[in-house]
């Protein structure tokens, strides 16, 4: 048995950013980290790239190789967690250890969603990708078996990263998108539209509104799929990349509160006191919907991490929420989507430009005359700037006019909100 | 540490900032070899803004709590332990441009070759950064941060 | 009608070494005469010397040295009588059929006395000093002096003489009367600052005194001119002087224009008259036909400011200087300012500037003997003015009978004037004689607050280089002290004015 | 004469010699004294100009003006008599005594006059007072009598002076059998003239007389000074400036001696500003009034009249001068040597400080000045 001041229960995002939280203040006591997979904290979007060969496994890693030992970090790498006691509080692990803790930090993230009712899932040659060993799995399974055809499921965030990179590996692929646009949730059409026709260009079969109604096999192993409109592609790898869902397993079999991520306050505080969750696992509160959900994206998951980590030595912190955004280059194409993007329901103004031709698109989404989304297709510069206008819900009724144009920037703002951007700690204008 | 202070009243637009700056991070470091033969390769990590007759130059905030920091996936976009100056590693930025996405200045740049992000980097190694010291009117001047 | 203007060639010629041009349109940014323009589908930059008034703002700034300006290549063929000079004049007001305008000192050839006149310095019979080692006393006082000082009778030890108000200058070199207004906010401010910083003092001109500024009236001299503007008890006591201004050097008998559009609102306020009306400074003061008025106007302000201020009055270098000195100092002035021929201004009418008035060596050297010769030198300080461009300058007028000087264009020159003289077209590309706000954020007060001052000091340590050489450790054995100085190229009259002797007498 | 002030004759440029020897008893002693004490510094002198002042020479004659006066011809000697004759009356007039001397050339005629002014002129000029006149008078011969020249015009007083080394000329005036209360001596080394009689020093006016080492850089600015208060300086020597910025100061505008002495060698600013307030305000009014008399440029100087002997050094003493005093005799030399040749254990002895005065003065004032004040030395 072993007591932990700290104990955290993942090594991505979340959890980096607890240790520097818990760091900040608390110098001294150890903190006990305790993560499924054995790699060194890594950074998982760069699966794709490490799939493509764009980086290699050195450059994987989101922290120095020294980041444990410098912070005084106890890395319990490969073990698994197997259950949480709230009233005990302690965790086991796999192997029958036993930790008790003082403060828990829940940092699980997400678990890839496989379609439960479609056979052949199991198959050789179908994978999720995920995680690090997702990546060297694909990439084992092409070096040993020349993959030609790829069908990817999916036409999302994770979805188009893998496409991408099938596509530098020369892997003629097909992406399926139930949705009648890839990127649905955060683009609108037209952005989406955009995104397509490029893929297009660049040799990517794009198929929309259909999804994969049976995987053909032989001898257990891939060979095609079927799709909903009766079609068939002839596919040696298939993968699934439909969606991430908060893993809450061990949250909800020790009573912790969970909806469909784990519930926590502004101080990333569980139901239960003293363990606390951050990251990829909990739903947050959405600053533009008010809607409690889950938004998983990197900066959360570091910015909760970090919170968490602060209020576990027993400082004050606070998140109040975040926005979604994403920032993804696709095949070279950049862009960037930031809060509402697609407006369903009245009450919005919008702005817009688009050059199809050119590839590029820039949307602004207003109310009460406030920014409150934004695209950026082909154009991403400075984008940040309205990420900062929806998050500080600043006021853009004198500048409406200004916001599509090229030379929008920090000048633009109005005076007050500017000084307060390039202000702040070390900083002055 | 040091900071950066731009004063908005005396820039007069000139814009000898981003060139100094696109010399200083040229690989030959020589203004006319710089401009004519590296001109596409280096993108300034300073940018003047001008509207009517107000103009300032902006750069990296190196913000205490930066965002770019926190969303940058690759561990590309950190803070030097030493200096505090925020630094892009260009070896670890695969150019996923969350750090453009969140930098509320706009200080992050897709670099020339719109591979990886580019940035100020106050000019690591040199006793005043080159907008500092080449500026006309010291519109843009470097404090010590007693802090 | 305006007709075509094809008889004006450009005055300079702009040339860009293709070789070293990299695009990055630095001087397009910063020309305010349209001469440079970057060329989009070309990608290049190109010049029209047309408009060029020889500003080199975009040389100085041209980061690889591609911009260079020259004069004109353009040759008349020689005439001694019809000069280039003649004949471009008659071509411009033949076009415009108005008066031609000219800004800053004249441009006119005529001799600069200072250049023929050389210092004196020790050897063997008397040791100089050296200023780094041994106290240089520079501090000098302006004021009205009593005739003697005297003592209580029954305590050798107590002085009775009461010393009028006097000024302290801890450099005996003061900045020239420049408007705000002529000049732009930065500018004033620099100078303020900088008069304050070098223990001097500044002029507000004849265009009243921002509020901002009023906090450095401790170091300002404040003018009353023949507009009037922004004259009132509070602008009078605001100040450690009033100045009161007859003449101008640059402009003997004219008075001022500054154009409606230049008077914005803080001008408008500082002035206290309408928003964009013109303000007219008219030739002479309409209170002031003779010399007791003069003597009227100098003790009204002496009663407003109750006597706690010395009044100063400026007039400009004519022909009759001496007696209008001797009168100015009877009617009750305590310093008296001459500014002489060469003096600067904003604007005023190429002809006048460039043909009325005395040069200030003569004037000068007139004025201090006359006075000494009627017994009155000391009952007002003299300060030279118009022309002065360097210490030796300095120390040559203080010798010649000076207490101080004015520098207007040398301190222009400082802030970064280059002499264009365009002053009152107010497209001043150094953000000096304009109030565009494009241009006059160009002048960070900062900077040329401190390169006034780096001017103070380094005029100051070679004042006292010169000083000491002469073996003199107080700037009031150089005074007047024209044993130190030598004529060369000059006629025996005007060495005879002067006071002087030849160089080897 | 000459019209325009460039065209005079060059300012006269020396370093020198002096001495004064002085009983504050007001016991006259024998002038052999002064000439062992400058001859003493023989080698500062050239051969070209010495001179000697002594008071209390003229018992007989105390109460008139003692005009010594050189010329260069009779018709000059009749025609400055007319001049004197104007306003004065002359009570007794005789060549001054000389010794033939082999080094002594080219000598002038060399005559005194004892005088007082005429009753009626002052009774027509009530604004002036007897000295005023003598002063004019002296003025009018010096500048407008061609060869006619006044070096000495005090009462009891007498200043001898002539082209030689100071001990030749002493033995040439007979300095031997004067006997005085203050003798001061000169010992000229002209750098730049061939020296004239005239020239010599001690300069005079009134009962000043002034020896002066040095040179003074400040020259055309006291000269300016001067002249705005009516002073014709028409020797271009130091000398005459000094003397009359002493005559201006202490007898026309009446400034106590520590005052002249403040306004021709003031203290710094910065030392000003260190000094108590009521100090403070003497020195920077009379800094700021009497700027055109500050003396600047290396010099020590001995002042004399009738009531004593002033030693004073420019600011920074870029010129010897030593003090010493034995009983009631006071000693003031530009080499110690120079002292120590006559008094060899003084009671005190000292060199001058740049600025700071060494005043002598009589116990009991001989006439006209102001109330005794005790007798001392200041340092």
């Amino acid at each position: 048995m072993s007591d932990c001041p700290y104990l955290i229960i993942g090594n991505s995002a979340a959890a980096m950013g607890a240790v520097a939280g818990i760091r900040e203040f608390d110098r001294d006591k150890p903190v006990t980290l305790i993560a499924r997979e054995s790699e060194h904290a890594y950074s998982r979007p760069l699966i794709s790239y490490l799939l493509a060969g764009k980086v290699d496994e050195k450059r994987m890693h989101y922290r120095p190789a020294d980041f444990y030992a410098r912070n005084g970090v106890r890395a319990l790498l490969g073990l698994e967690v197997t259950r949480i006691d709230a009233q005990a509080r302690s965790v086991s692990t796999a192997d029958g250890q036993t930790f008790t803790f003082k403060n828990l930090l829940i940092a699980t993230g997400g678990r890839p969603i496989v379609p439960t009712d479609l056979p052949g899932t199991q198959a050789r040659g179908v994978f999720t990708f995920t995680t690090w060993e997702d990546a060297r799995n694909i990439r084992a399974y092409i070096n040993e078996t020349g993959v030609k055809k790829a069908v990817v499921v999916g036409g999302g965030l994770i979805g188009l990263k893998s496409v991408e990179a099938l596509k530098t590996l020369g892997i003629e692929t097909t992406v399926v998108e139930l949705a009648d646009r890839i990127l649905s949730s955060t683009f609108d059409q037209t952005a989406s539209n955009l995104a397509s026709a490029f893929l297009k260009k660049a040799g990517v079969e794009v198929r929309c509104g259909t999804t994969v109604s049976a995987i053909e096999t032989s001898d257990n192993r891939v060979t095609g799929v079927r799709l909903r409109d009766g079609s068939r592609r002839g596919a040696d790898l298939l993968i699934f990349a439909i969606g991430v869902a908060p893993d809450t397993r061990l949250a909800r079999d020790s009573g912790i509160a969970v909806e469909l991520g784990i519930l926590t306050d502004d101080a990333m505080q569980t139901s239960v006191k003293g363990i606390y969750a951050a990251g990829d696992v909990v739903q947050t509160t959405d600053l533009l919907s008010g809607a409690k959900r889950p938004i998983p994206i990197l900066p959360n998951a570091c910015r909760q991490g970090y919170v968490a980590g602060v209020n576990m030595t027993g400082k004050k912190l606070a998140f109040h929420g975040g926005i979604a955004m994403n920032a993804v280059d696709i095949c070279g194409l950049p862009t960037i989507s930031v809060g509402i993007t697609d407006p369903g329901t009245e009450g919005y103004e919008i702005k817009s430009k688009v050059d199809a031709e050119g590839g590029t698109y820039r949307k602004i989404v207003l109310k009460d005359n406030r920014v409150v989304g934004a695209i950026f297709v082909g154009q991403i510069d400075r984008a940040g700037i309205f990420t900062g206008l929806i998050k500080d819900k600043v006021d853009v009724s004198a500048l409406k006019d200004l916001l599509l144009g090229e030379e929008f920037g920090v000048l633009s703002l109005p005076a007050e909100y500017r000084k307060h951007v390039v202000s702040g700690q070390g900083i002055e204008v | 540490m040091k900071r950066i202070v731009a004063r908005e009243e005396f820039c007069i637009g000139c814009r000898l900032c981003e060139v100094h700056c696109l010399v200083q991070h040229s690989k030959s470091r020589k203004i006319i070899k710089a401009f004519r033969d590296e001109r596409e390769k280096v993108v300034p990590g300073i940018k003047v803004e001008s509207s009517g007759h107000v103009s300032f130059a902006l750069q990296c905030r190196h913000c205490g709590e930066a965002p770019c920091i926190e969303a940058c996936m690759t561990g590309a976009m950190a803070r030097d332990p030493e200096t505090g100056v925020v630094l892009s590693d260009p070896d670890k930025c695969v150019g996923c441009w969350m750090c453009i996405m969140v930098c509320p200045v706009g200080a992050v740049a897709r670099g020339a070759n719109q591979q990886v992000a580019s940035k100020c980097d106050l000019c690591i190694g040199v006793a005043t950064p080159v907008c500092v010291a080449n500026c006309p009117n010291e519109a843009i001047v470097l404090e010590e941060d007693d802090e | 009608m305006a007709g075509r203007k094809w008889l004006l060639e450009p005055d300079f010629l702009v040339e860009r070494d293709p070789d070293r041009c990299i695009q990055c349109q630095v001087c397009v940014r910063q020309c305010a005469n349209d001469v440079h323009s970057y060329d989009a589908d070309e990608e290049v930059v190109r010049s029209d010397s047309s408009t060029c008034v020889g500003c080199h703002r975009c040389a100085t700034l041209c980061p690889t040295g591609a911009v260079s300006i020259r004069r004109a290549q353009l040759e008349f063929r020689p005439h001694g009588s019809w000069t280039a000079h003649a004949l471009r004049s008659i071509y411009k007001q033949a076009e415009t059929g108005g008066v031609l305008l000219a800004a800053m000192g004249t441009d006119r050839t005529h001799t600069v006395t200072w250049d023929h006149v050389l210092l004196n310095a020790s050897q063997v019979t008397n040791p100089s000093i050296d200023p780094l080692r041994e106290p240089m006393e520079l501090l000098t006082h302006l004021g009205r002096k009593p005739d003697r000082v005297e003592f209580h009778k029954g305590d050798a030890r107590k002085v009775v003489t009461k010393l009028e108000p006097q000024l302290a200058l801890q450099v005996p070199v003061m900045f020239s009367a420049m408007s705000y207004g002529s000049i732009s906010y930065n500018a004033s401010l620099a100078l303020a600052q900088a008069a304050k910083e070098a223990g001097t003092f500044a002029n507000s001109g004849e265009g009243g005194l921002h509020q901002d500024f009023r906090k450095f009236g401790g170091s300002m001299i404040v003018q009353v001119a023949s507009g009037r503007f922004g004259v009132d008890v509070d602008y009078l006591n605001t100040c450690a002087a009033v100045e009161i201004k007859i003449g101008q050097g640059a402009k003997p008998g004219i008075g001022g224009h500054l154009p409606g559009q230049k008077v914005d609102a803080a001008i408008s306020a500082t002035r206290m008259i309408p928003e964009g009306t013109d303000a007219l400074s008219p030739a002479p003061h309409h209170d002031i036909y003779s010399i007791e008025d003069l003597s009227q106007l100098i003790y009204a302000i002496k009663e407003a400011t109750t006597y706690t201020k010395p009044v100063s009055v400026k007039i400009a270098a004519v022909h009759n200087i001496s007696a209008i000195a001797s009168g100015t100092v009877r009617a009750g002035a305590d310093i008296v300012v001459i500014d002489g021929y060469r003096g600067g201004t904003g604007a005023a009418p190429t002809v006048i500037r460039d043909n009325v008035g005395i040069p200030i060596e003569f004037a000068i050297a007139a004025v201090d003997s006359r006075l000494r010769q009627e017994g009155i030198r000391h009952q007002a300080s003299l300060i030279a003015a118009g022309g002065i461009r360097s210490s030796a300058d300095v120390v040559k007028a203080i010798a010649l009978g000076a207490d101080a000087v004015y520098i207007g264009s040398a301190a222009l020159v400082a802030m970064g004037c280059h002499l264009c003289q365009k002053c009152y077209t107010g497209k001043c590309n150094w953000g000096i004689a304009t109030q565009d706000p494009y241009l006059t954020r160009r002048l960070n007060p900062d900077i040329a607050r401190r390169r006034l001052v780096n001017l103070l000091q380094g005029w100051a340590l070679e004042i006292k280089e010169m000083m000491g050489g002469m073996g003199i450790n107080a700037i009031e054995s150089l005074r007047g002290n024209r044993e130190h100085l030598r004529g060369v190229g000059l006629s025996d009259r005007e060495l005879t004015i002067l006071g002087i002797k030849a160089a080897g007498e | 004469m000459f019209t325009s002030v460039r065209f005079q004759s060059e300012k006269d440029i020396s370093g020198c010699a002096i001495s004064g020897i002085m009983s504050e008893s007001g016991k006259c002693f024998n002038g052999e004294q002064i000439i062992r004490s400058i001859a003493n510094m023989h080698d500062r002198s050239n051969g070209l100009g010495g001179g000697f002042a002594g008071y209390g020479i003229y018992p007989d004659h105390a109460d008139q003006y003692a005009l010594h006066v050189m010329y260069e011809t009779s018709e000059a000697k009749r025609a400055a008599e007319a001049v004197v004759c104007e306003q004065c009356d002359i009570h007794a007039d005789e060549p001054i005594p000389t010794r033939a001397l082999e080094q002594i050339r080219n000598r002038p005629i060399l005559h005194r006059y004892f005088i007082t002014v005429k009753p009626d002129y002052l009774g027509q000029h009530y604004d002036l007072t007897p000295d005023d006149v003598v002063v004019e008078l002296v003025m009018k011969i010096n500048s407008s009598t061609d060869g006619a020249f006044v070096f000495s015009s005090g009462k009891n007083m007498g200043i001898f002076k002539g082209v030689g080394y100071p001990e030749e000329i002493g033995r040439f005036f007979r300095i031997d059998e004067y006997d005085a209360y203050i003798w001061t001596a000169h010992g000229r080394f002209p750098t730049n003239t061939t020296g004239w009689w005239g020239g010599a020093h001690p300069f005079g006016l009134l009962d000043w007389s002034v020896v002066h080492n040095g040179e003074i850089s400040s020259y055309g600015r006291n000269r300016l000074f001067l002249m705005n208060f009516g002073y014709k300086c028409t020797l271009q020597t130091d000398t005459e400036v000094i003397t009359y910025i002493f005559d201006l100061l202490m007898r026309k505008h009446k400034l106590p001696l520590h005052a002249a002495c403040v306004a021709m060698a003031p203290p710094f600013w910065s030392e000003i500003e260190r000094m108590g307030p009521r100090e403070q305000e003497v020195a920077r009014t009379l800094r700021m009034v009497y700027g055109g008399a500050l003396l600047n440029g290396p010099f020590s100087v001995l002042v004399g009249n009738a009531d004593g002997m002033i030693g004073f050094n420019d600011r920074i003493k870029l010129r010897p001068m030593c003090a010493a005093r034995k009983l009631d005799m006071v000693y003031i030399a530009s080499e110690e040597a120079a002292i120590r040749v006559l008094c060899d254990d003084p009671d005190d002895l000292w060199h001058a400080r740049g600025g700071v005065p060494i005043v002598a003065r009589l116990k009991k004032p001989v006439h006209g000045s102001p109330a005794p004040r005790p007798g001392r030395l200041t340092q």
